[in-house]
This record gives structure tokens, C-alpha cells and sequence, in this order.
């Protein structure tokens, strides 16, 4: 696969496109819900919403199998959900309770779910590279068919993480699918301003690594490459990058007053919004009508309200337990 | 003015009075700031002088040494004491041993500003006390700013040095508000400070835990215990002597450390009284420091992790006889 | 055999013994080792368990750290501590906090092996003594084997261990020879062991300086002076109660550590013993640490920089009152 | 310039040909009695030396002046000696000696010289490339047309520190001319086994920075190669990586038994030795005779002798003087 941007998509049959159109409209709900519950104090640390990238992430999560490893970054809210990770256990680990999915130790930036091989969350940028190509490297020595999807975003390929984990993983081979989610700004250096290279699946060459870009609003468009992606990975061939180009609506996290970009640009990019994009679509193809909509909507709220309510009413984990997880053996 | 605007006003004096003197880092510039610091010096100064950069900590700490080796004076942000590990590199290797390593050809005079410290809830990646290891290092400065007229005193004390100085600009004290004479001299950043006199104990800290010191301070007050506050505002030099002198008085010491206990500052802190102010003591110096966990995220667990006043007032409670 | 094929027995014990077990890091393979260690191993175990890395301390450290969450047992190495630097981030921001930060989910069985110290003319870029860093961090564990015996023992009782283990190497040891009993069950790696018992003072210390000190010992007790030796084994977890044991039955100590002496691992222990033992001293702890110095190359200055049995005989000496 | 190896030469007149030549030659001679000095345990710790590359180092300094600035490795006696550096101060160096460069703190691993803006001699594998970096920032800021020459090798390359220099160099446009002297190994990892691409200019693509590689054996190759990059940065164009194509015909360091290649390999590269290849060129052209040869051979000799006999009776530095250098201030 070239460097070029992608666009085909598969052809798809009307369940599994209504599944992805919910998958994206609960994480955009989710957030929403997440910033609410900041601005109530529920939650507290930082907060990086995915709004405006769900295509990238619940259309490259259907490439992966239950077998196969995720690691993503501290923006990984719709990571953790398209993966399966369930909505109450996450809104209690960013309200800090010991039922949340890291016990409250790890908030928004730190989801972890070993049962489905969600390895986080991880807040040094380009700090889960390293791990992925590990996670990748164990499947190889042990002869395991498995791919490790690493998501990171397009300020993390300045840091030399991310340039040490691309050559080894395609000196080694290993099955690495590099997921970038590019969406043209690092906090508030926008990318002309940290790449003085700014086509990013370009970079894999200097890696003898293959390489695609795609269109990150287009979910049908995002899955199609991912499944390329990575059943190029799965088949042996070595590792893949694949830039997704996107957006962010938000701020870059709540405390972020948003200086550096206008808002017509963020208008400009609304327009591509992933989630009416994607619902014109289905209403096309006449797989959505507008009562399917609401109970959409209301399936997803009270789903989200049960979120809400399991954190509120669930308990903190006890003081007494605070050195618990530190080491196997604790001497206390 | 806060702190924040301190260390603000401190950078533009500074950006003003040397044009060598410029400013580089995350964000620094379009962002305004990852805590707001420098918030609006890019529409003063420029993008040539304030300078954002890409996500690459080892280069632009590097970049740092060589445009300070270039006849520059450069003001390196680290956003978070964390991320200071991805220059670590530099930071040991470099910038520490460029002078005696060249047999004194060469100096680096170099500024750079770390925030540091938890209580934000900022969980395990972003809420270390690394103060100790930066201080154990030969041919740096290690300051530690816990008032609003040392964020602006000291970065400005630390501009004319010809070695690589690092200042740790807690997170938690950004907000804090305090008078500042922008007219008055720079500060001497090598001397710790009485910041209250006692006669009971000593406690002593710096940096983030100087407030929650302070405030242990006067509940012991309440009790009749009459605590000296010793800010150590320098780690490397560390002004012994004030310790020495405080405890010649005291007899006694509690060293507050928002870092682990196992290795802390404070052990180093507690050795140096062993070494040279045994025979004043009547009782054991005692440590207040960090649990020994990765930083959790629940606020609950947070607050149990750091040292907190209570725990302040408790150690001296502790070693100094009761009165009546 | 020698300290260098006391590891190499236990890599090759290690590597026939669990097919998870495999060996990483920069040369270790084809050039046969930086220091000579893995030598062999390549032809004996191949390159899929037997790994050269790139260049690339922090990809090569966090491999590690995620093939052992993906259940290999992987051992890496790397060459001079200096380098460390590089890799720091993954080690305390991932490998360090990884169990903690998922609620105990996930566990990073990783050995790190790290040649550290000085001594060998290397000067200021492949001669610190940084393990009081790694001692510093919680979620670690933190092994100085100093002897041959424990360079195999301790090595494959790091291997089973569920948390990442990082063991220093020092360097001066490598051509140590000793005898080792291979058949012999793997070491206790959380205890200090007593390698001179004595009853006058206390000298305690760890990894490259455990020789240097029991050489003190022995010129001592030329002077009637009776040393015990405590060579520390582990520095996290570290154990007290050895040191304290020893500390109420000679009512002095010693404290020998290469780290620079600011903010060293000698100034834990004396923290320490400042804490729990302080009634039983009957002088101040003293600290043999290295100068605050880079390390120079020439050889009389880097002697000069180093702890040596003179500095440590004196310090013992001027503690212990004259008998007679 | 493209990612193609050029060996175009400039015309060249006998004194300087005769002068790359020598340069060349003293470096060898040099280096062979270092060795020496070392077997004699005269020179301790790591010494690697340079055998080999010279055609590089000497090739490469030609392009520039003495306001430049000049960043090297560990392996750095050539660079040292090219740029001017004699040879007595740096054989005291690795005496341990107060005379030497580094007044005995650095030996063979730390040259330095302020006067030459000879900015060292890095030991830790890429950690000259962001300080190179800071030094070309510096002039860029000044507005001196100054470029900084930056030393290191193909296994650096494998570094983030690499990556990062690179990415920040080319967005700032700063005038480094990256010098990769690629020698086809890494201590003992080959280059097939530490990067996943072996073209190590066309890394370049991936910072939008121009790059080229050069015949490292041709010393005449190498200053035409050399001179174009530095001119390119000196313009203002940004950045230039060029690598120079080498060998190194002796072990990585003293400590090295050189089990990773085959002495056919070796024997097959010392065919293509920078030195007698030149001096074929040389008689060629009728520049070099061999009473000229013997001439040259005494005089280098002299000089190497000189060196020794003033490192022998040089002094060392006070201990008293320990602490001296570690800070401006230091309170004894
Ligand atoms: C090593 C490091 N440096 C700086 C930061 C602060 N920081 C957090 S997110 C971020 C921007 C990352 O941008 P990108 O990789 O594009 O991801 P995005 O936030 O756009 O999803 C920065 C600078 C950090 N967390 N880690
Ligand atoms: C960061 C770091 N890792 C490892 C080493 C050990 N080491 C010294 S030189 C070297 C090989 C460097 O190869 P290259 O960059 O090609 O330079 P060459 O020695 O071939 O000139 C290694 C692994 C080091 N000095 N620094
Ligand atoms: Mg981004
Ligand atoms: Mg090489």
C-alpha cells in the first residue's frame, strides 16, 4: 500500500453499519457526559476527549480479534469502549472508585482491561510504542498468529520512542499495527509546527516499513484500511503504519483554553464530524430512519445514566490498601 | 500577583534585559502554556524568542546545552518532572559535565524550569517529586522556589549563573498569591530561609510541602510547640550551615519531602544533621515523605500518599517533650 | 569461576530452564558481550532467545517490559548504567507503575541487568553509580550482587520474581573469582548478608565497594579495631532489620557507597538508622561516598574520586575510641 | 542533492592534495602509536580508534572554517587532529595528563578545544546530535553565518536522539551538516542488523531535510561532498545529512576481539584503504615521489615522537584540583 490516502470502503450490510454508528454515538455521549461530570467535580485530573475522532478508533477496532493486544494513549476513552470495555467501569475509575477499571488508581488517562487485552492508557506520549513492540515480540517468540494495535497520536512521532519502536519493529518483523490518529495538533503546536515532514505515513519508509494514510472521518473507510492493515501484520509480513486523519473538536483536555486555532477552522472540520457524516449515510442506504434514532439515543442515554449511577454509588477502595498493588509482596 | 505571574514576570524582565535570553519548550508559545506560565509572551517577544517545540524532550534540553555552549542563554521548559526522564540523558551526561569534562574550557549556562510535585490528581505519569535525583548530581543547580517572591527572585538569580541551574516550580503552588518587589535586587538562590522562628523544633522543607509546613507550624503553635520553618529554597548547594544552625537551637528536626521516602532528599537531609550536628540532637530526625506507591489517581488515596499536615504536626508532636 | 561466568552460568541455567527466558540488549549476541558475559550464549541458544538490539535503550527496555506483559520472561541487558538515561521514562513511568496503575491487573516479570560504577578509567560518561535512583522507586526491586556466588544466586532468583528486577553489575567485578555452587538452590534476594561479623563498628555497603571494605576490615583489626561488614545485597526492598541488628551490637557505623555522597544511598541508610537506631549509636554515622565530581579519566584523580580502604579505615577509626 | 552516493571530485592542486594526504597520514601514524601506548598501559580505558576512516574525517573538514563548530564522538582522534588540534596535547589527554585537552578529566573519549570550537568528543552513542543542534539554534538566532559540523555514526542513527535532532534541525531550518560516518557496524551489530533501512541518507526524506552519501574512501569524494553540504547550509537552506560510506579496519575498541566479521572482510575493504589509494592517485598525477614519501614519513614521525616524549613529561593535574572544574563556584 502506498503512501497515498485511502478512501475505498467495503461493502457493508445494514447491522453491522447501525453497530458502528452506535459504537461512535456512545463514545460521543460518553464524553459529553465525562465533561458534565468534570464540570460537577465528579472528575478531576485531566480529561482528553476523543469528540470529532470516533471513526478512528471503532473503525480500526473492528480489524482486531479478542486475541489481539491494544495499547493506546491518555485519549483513549473510545478506545476502551469500542474495545468492550463497559461504560459504568470506566466512568468509575475516572470518578476514582475501587470498582472502576484500574481500581481508581488510573483515571481517564490510565483504562486497563487484561480480560480483553486493553494494556492502557498510557500518558507519556510515545511511551506505549515501546511497550506495543513487546507485546508484538512475545506473540512472535511464541508462535502466536496475534497482532498488537498501537494507537498514538501525531505529536508523538517527533519523540524518539516512536523512531526506536518503528526500526525495531520492522528490523524484527513483528506484528505491529502503528495506528496513527493524526489529528493536526499536539496539545496547541499544530503539526506544520512539530513535522518539518507533515505526511506521517511517508515516514515509514525510512523504516523499509509499509505505510498508509485515511481519510479518520470516514468510519466505513477507516475499518477498510485497518482490516488491510492488519491482516498485512497477521500474515507475517511485519509491521504497518497507518495514519488516520482526523480532527479533534475540544480542547486538547478541559484545562485547555484553546488559543491556538480559530473557530472556523474547528467549524470548517464539524462539517466532516464523523458521526452525522456516517448517520446521512445510513439514512441514504435506508438502514436508519428517524425512530431507529431515537431509540438509539435513548438505549445509549440510559446506558450512560447506569454509568453514572454505578460510579456515584459504588465505594472508594480503602485507605488500608494503598501500598496493595505496588509489588506482589508488600511489606507492610 | 500569583506565582504563576511571578515566574511570568520573571521571564519577561529577563526576555527584556538580555537578548540572548529566549524561551523553548511545549508549548510555551500559541498554547499559552501548559500551566499558563508564559501565557502571552509570544505576542511580546515573538516566536524566535519564544519558542514552541515538537514533542522531543532529549533534543530541546540538548538544544538547550548547545545554544547555551553557543553564547545564548536559554530558558528550557520541561512541562512535567516526568517527562525530564526522556532528557535524563542529556541532563547527566551533558549538561553536568561539560565544564569539567573539557577541563574548564567550556561552561553551559543554561535555565531550566520543571514543574513537579502531585495533588492534582494527575495519577502515576504525571505527579513525581524527583527533586533528589537532580540534586545528587555534581555540576548543576537544583532551586526550589515555594514562594511567590522566589519564583521571581530566583529565576531571575539563576540567568547570570554560568552553570546549568534547574528549578523546580511545584504545580500546585501556580495559584498561589503574594507580594513581590519586581524593583527589588535578584535573590541570593545559594542560602535557605527562616521562614518562622521557633524554639522547639525544626521543621524542614521546601518547595510544594513549604505551605503545609507552615500551616503544621501554627497548629503546634496552638499546642505550645514553637516550630523554626526551615525553606531549604537551594538543594544543590545546600545551605548546611542553616540546618546546622536551626537545629543547634531546636535540638530537634522533622524533614517534610513530597518525594518516596526510600531515597528521599530528606534522608540526605537527616544524614547531613547525623554527620554534623549529633551531638545537638535530643531526639531522632524524622522524615514526613511520599508512601512508597506509584502516584494514584483517586483523590482519597492521593491525599493518603503525600505528606500532609497532619502527619507534620504528629512527627513533632512526637519528639518534643510535652511542656507542663 | 568468575564473576563473569557466575551470569553467564545463570543466563544459561535460566535460558535452558524456561523457554519464556530470553536475553536482550546491545551486543550481547555476535560481538559476545560488552563485558564478555553473554559470551557463547548466541551459538548455544540462537538468535531468537539470545537478541543484539539496535542502538535504542528506550525501545529495547520497553520491549522488555511488554514481552513480559505478553508472558515471555525477558531478560535484558544493558551495558553501562550511563546509558540508563536513555531508558529512564520506561522504566519509571511503565515498567515501575504498570501493576499499581492497572489495579493489579497486570505484573512485568522484566530482568534489567546494568554494569555500573567506576574504577576503570572511563571517565564521566560510563562511570556513575546511579543505583540510589533506581532504589527510589517504588514498584521496583533493586539487587547488588557482590559477590560471585551472588552474581549466579541472585541472577536466578530474580527470574521467577513477578516484578520487574533491576541487578547491577559492577563493572571492577567482572574478573572476580570465587566458587559457586551451581547445583545449589537460588538465592534469598531480599536480605542483607553479614560478611565479617565484628562487635566495634559497623561497615555497611553494597555492590563494587563490598571488596574495598572488607580490606578496611582486615587493616582495622590490625589495630585491634573489630569491623563487621554488611553488605547490603538489595537495595529495595532494603533490610532494616540487618542493619539495625548490627548497628545495636556495635553502636557504630559506616556507610560506604560509590554514589556521589549528595543525595546517595548512604544517606538512606543513615536516615534509617537515624530513625530506628538513633538510641543505640554512640557516634554519628559517617558516609564514605564518592566526590561530587564526573568522573575524570586520569587515573590518580578518578582514585582520588573514589572511596577507597584508606578513606573507609579512617573514618572507622575516628569513631571507634582508642582501646587502651 | 538526491540520496545517491556521488564521488565527483573537484580539481585539485599538489599542495593540497599533498596536504589531504599528510593530514591523513598523521592521523594513521597517530592513531597506530596510540595503540602502542595502550598495549604499554600508558593510554587506559576505552581508546577506539579511527584506522580506516580517515578519507572521512579529513575529507569532511575541509568544508570548514575555523568559525564553524565542530561536534564528534568518541571516536574523534582524527577529527581532532583534522581540525587542527596537535597532536601533543591530545597524546597527554590520554596520558591523563594536566597539559592534555581535557587537562586528563576526558582522555580519549572527551577531546575538547574552545579555541578551535572543537565542542567534543560525546561518549554516549547520538548525544552529540542535539547539542549540535543548540549550536547551530545559537548561530541561527545571532545571525551568524556559522555551520556546525556533527560527527557520528550508523549506529547512532538507530537512536531517538537522532530523530528528534533531525525533525528539530530541518522544521528550524538550523545550519547542522550531519556527518554520518557509516562504517557497516555498531560494535559488533552489523548495519543489516540495527536498521531496518540500510540507506541511511534517504532516512533523510522523512524530516523533508536534503541528503547524500559519498565514497568515504575517497578522500577527494569526500571534501567535494563535504564542501556541497556545507555551502548548502551555510546558504540558509536548513540542515544536510550526508553520509560518508566507510570502514573501520581495526577492532571497535582495544576491548573488542572482532568476532562479528570475517578477516576476509576486512582484508577485502584494506583494498580499499583511504590512504595508499590516494597515494596511488597522488603518484599518479606525479604530486608524490619517494623521496617526498619518506620526507612526509619522518616529519609525522617526528611529530608523533614529540607528542609521547611531551605526554611522558608533562605533569599531572594537582589532586588538590579535584573539585576545580565541576562548578564556577564551588565551596571547597
Ligand atoms: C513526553 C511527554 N511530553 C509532553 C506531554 C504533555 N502532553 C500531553 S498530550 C500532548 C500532545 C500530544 O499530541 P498527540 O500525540 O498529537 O496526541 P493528541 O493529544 O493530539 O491525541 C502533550 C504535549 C506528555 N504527556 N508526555
Ligand atoms: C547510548 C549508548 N549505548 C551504547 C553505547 C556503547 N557503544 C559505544 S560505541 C557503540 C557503537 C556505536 O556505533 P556507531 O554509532 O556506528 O559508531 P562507530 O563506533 O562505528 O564509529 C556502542 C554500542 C554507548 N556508548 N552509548
Ligand atoms: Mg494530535
Ligand atoms: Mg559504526
Amino acid at each position: 500500500m502506498s503512501a497515498n490516502i485511502v478512501s475505498e470502503t467495503l461493502p457493508v450490510n445494514q447491522e453491522h453499519a447501525l453497530f458502528l454508528f452506535q459504537e461512535m454515538l456512545r463514545i460521543r455521549r460518553f464524553e459529553e457526559k465525562a465533561a458534565e461530570m468534570y464540570s460537577l467535580q465528579k472528575i478531576h485530573g485531566f480529561l482528553h476527549l476523543y469528540i470529532g475522532e470516533e471513526a478512528t478508533g471503532v473503525g480500526a477496532m473492528q480489524a482486531f480479534t479478542p486475541d489481539d493486544a491494544i495499547v493506546a494513549t491518555y485519549r483513549e476513552h473510545g478506545h476502551a469502549l469500542a474495545r468492550g470495555m463497559q461504560a459504568p467501569v470506566l466512568m468509575a475509575e475516572m470518578f476514582g472508585k475501587a470498582t472502576g477499571c484500574s481500581h481508581g488508581h488510573g483515571g481517564s488517562m490510565h483504562f486497563f482491561d487484561a480480560s480483553r487485552r486493553f494494556y492502557g492508557g498510557y500518558a507519556i506520549v510515545g511511551g506505549g510504542l515501546p511497550i506495543a513492540v513487546g507485546l508484538a515480540l512475545a506473540d512472535k517468540m511464541q508462535g502466536r498468529k496475534r497482532v498488537t494495535a498501537c494507537f498514538f497520536g501525531d505529536g508523538a512521532v517527533a519523540e524518539g520512542e516512536f523512531h526506536e519502536s518503528m526500526n525495531l519493529a520492522a528490523l524484527w518483523k513483528l506484528p505491529v499495527a502503528f495506528l496513527c490518529e493524526n489529528n493536526l495538533y499536539a496539545m496547541g503546536t499544530a503539526l506544520v509546527r512539530h513535522q518539518s515532514q507533515t505526511n506521517i505515513s511517508l515516514k515509514a519508509r525510512a523504516y523499509n516499513m509499509e505505510s498508509g494514510a485515511v481519510d479518520g472521518m470516514d468510519v466505513l473507510a477507516v475499518e477498510a484500511a485497518a482490516k488491510r492493515a492488519a491482516e498485512f501484520v497477521r500474515s507475517g509480513n511485519g509491521p504497518f503504519l497507518l495514519e488516520l486523519q482526523t480532527y479533534r473538536f475540544r480542547a486538547h483536555s478541559m484545562a485547555d483554553p484553546d488559543l491556538y486555532r480559530t473557530k472556523e477552522e474547528i467549524e470548517e472540520w464539524k462539517k466532516r464530524d464523523p458521526i452525522p457524516l456516517f448517520k446521512f449515510r445510513l439514512q441514504e442506504w435506508g438502514y436508519l430512519n428517524e425512530s431507529d434514532m431515537v431509540r438509539i439515543e435513548s438505549e445509549i442515554s440510559a446506558e450512560i445514566e447506569e454509568a453514572v449511577r454505578f460510579a456515584e454509588i459504588s465505594p472508594e477502595e480503602p485507605i488500608e490498601d494503598l501500598l496493595k498493588d505496588v509489588s506482589t509482596q508488600v511489606k507492610p | 500577583m500569583t506565582y504563576r505571574e511571578a515566574v511570568r514576570a520573571a521571564l519577561r524582565k529577563a526576555l527584556r534585559g538580555d537578548p540572548r535570553v529566549f524561551l523553548m519548550g511545549e508549548d510555551v508559545g500559541r498554547y499559552g502554556g501548559a500551566f499558563a506560565v508564559s501565557h502571552g509572551l509570544l505576542g511580546e517577544f515573538g516566536p524566535e524568542r519564544i519558542r514552541d517545540t515538537p514533542l522531543s524532550e532529549s533534543v530541546f534540553v540538548g538544544a538547550g546545552i548547545g545554544a547555551a555552549l553557543g553564547g545564548m542563554r536559554p530558558i528550557v521548559e520541561i512541562m512535567t518532572v516526568n517527562f525530564s526522564m526522556l532528557a535524563m540523558d542529556q541532563i547527566l551526561n551533558n549538561a553536568a559535565t561539560l565544564r569539567h569534562m573539557s577541563g574548564g574550557q567550556f561552561s553551559v549556562p543554561l535555565v531550566v524550569r520543571i514543574a513537579t510535585g502531585g495533588g492534582r490528581q494527575m495519577a502515576a505519569q504525571h505527579s513525581n517529586s524527583l527533586e533528589v535525583w537532580y540534586a545528587h548530581i555534581p555540576g548543576i543547580k537544583v532551586l526550589t522556589p515555594a514562594t511567590v517572591t522566589d519564583a521571581y527572585g530566583m529565576l531571575l538569580g539563576a540567568i547570570p549563573e554560568p552553570d546549568p541551574v534547574f528549578i523546580f516550580e511545584h504545580a500546585t503552588l501556580y495559584p498561589l498569591e503574594g507580594d513581590v518587589d519586581e524593583t527589588a535586587k535578584i535573590a541570593d538562590i545559594n542560602r535557605a530561609a527562616v521562614r518562622r522562628a521557633g524554639r522547639d523544633v525544626s521543621l524542614i522543607t521546601y518547595g510544594g510541602t513549604l505551605g503545609k509546613t507552615l500551616q503544621a507550624a501554627e497548629l503546634l503553635a496552638a499546642e505550645s510547640i514553637d516550630a523554626e520553618v526551615i525553606d531549604l529554597r537551594s538543594l544543590r548547594p545546600l545551605d548546611t550551615a542553616a540546618i546546622l544552625d536551626s537545629v543547634a537551637k531546636t535540638h530537634r528536626a522533622v524533614i517534610v519531602d513530597e518525594g518516596w521516602k526510600t531515597g528521599s532528599f530528606a534522608g540526605e537531609v537527616s544524614a547531613q544533621i547525623m554527620e554534623l550536628g549529633f551531638d545537638d540532637l535530643d531526639a531522632p530526625v524524622a522524615r514526613v515523605c511520599s508512601a512508597e506507591v506509584p502516584m494514584p489517581y483517586a483523590k482519597h488515596l492521593e491525599t493518603a500518599a503525600l505528606p500532609q499536615v497532619e502527619g507534620i504536626v504528629n512527627a513533632a508532636r512526637n519528639m518534643v517533650p510535652r511542656h507542663g
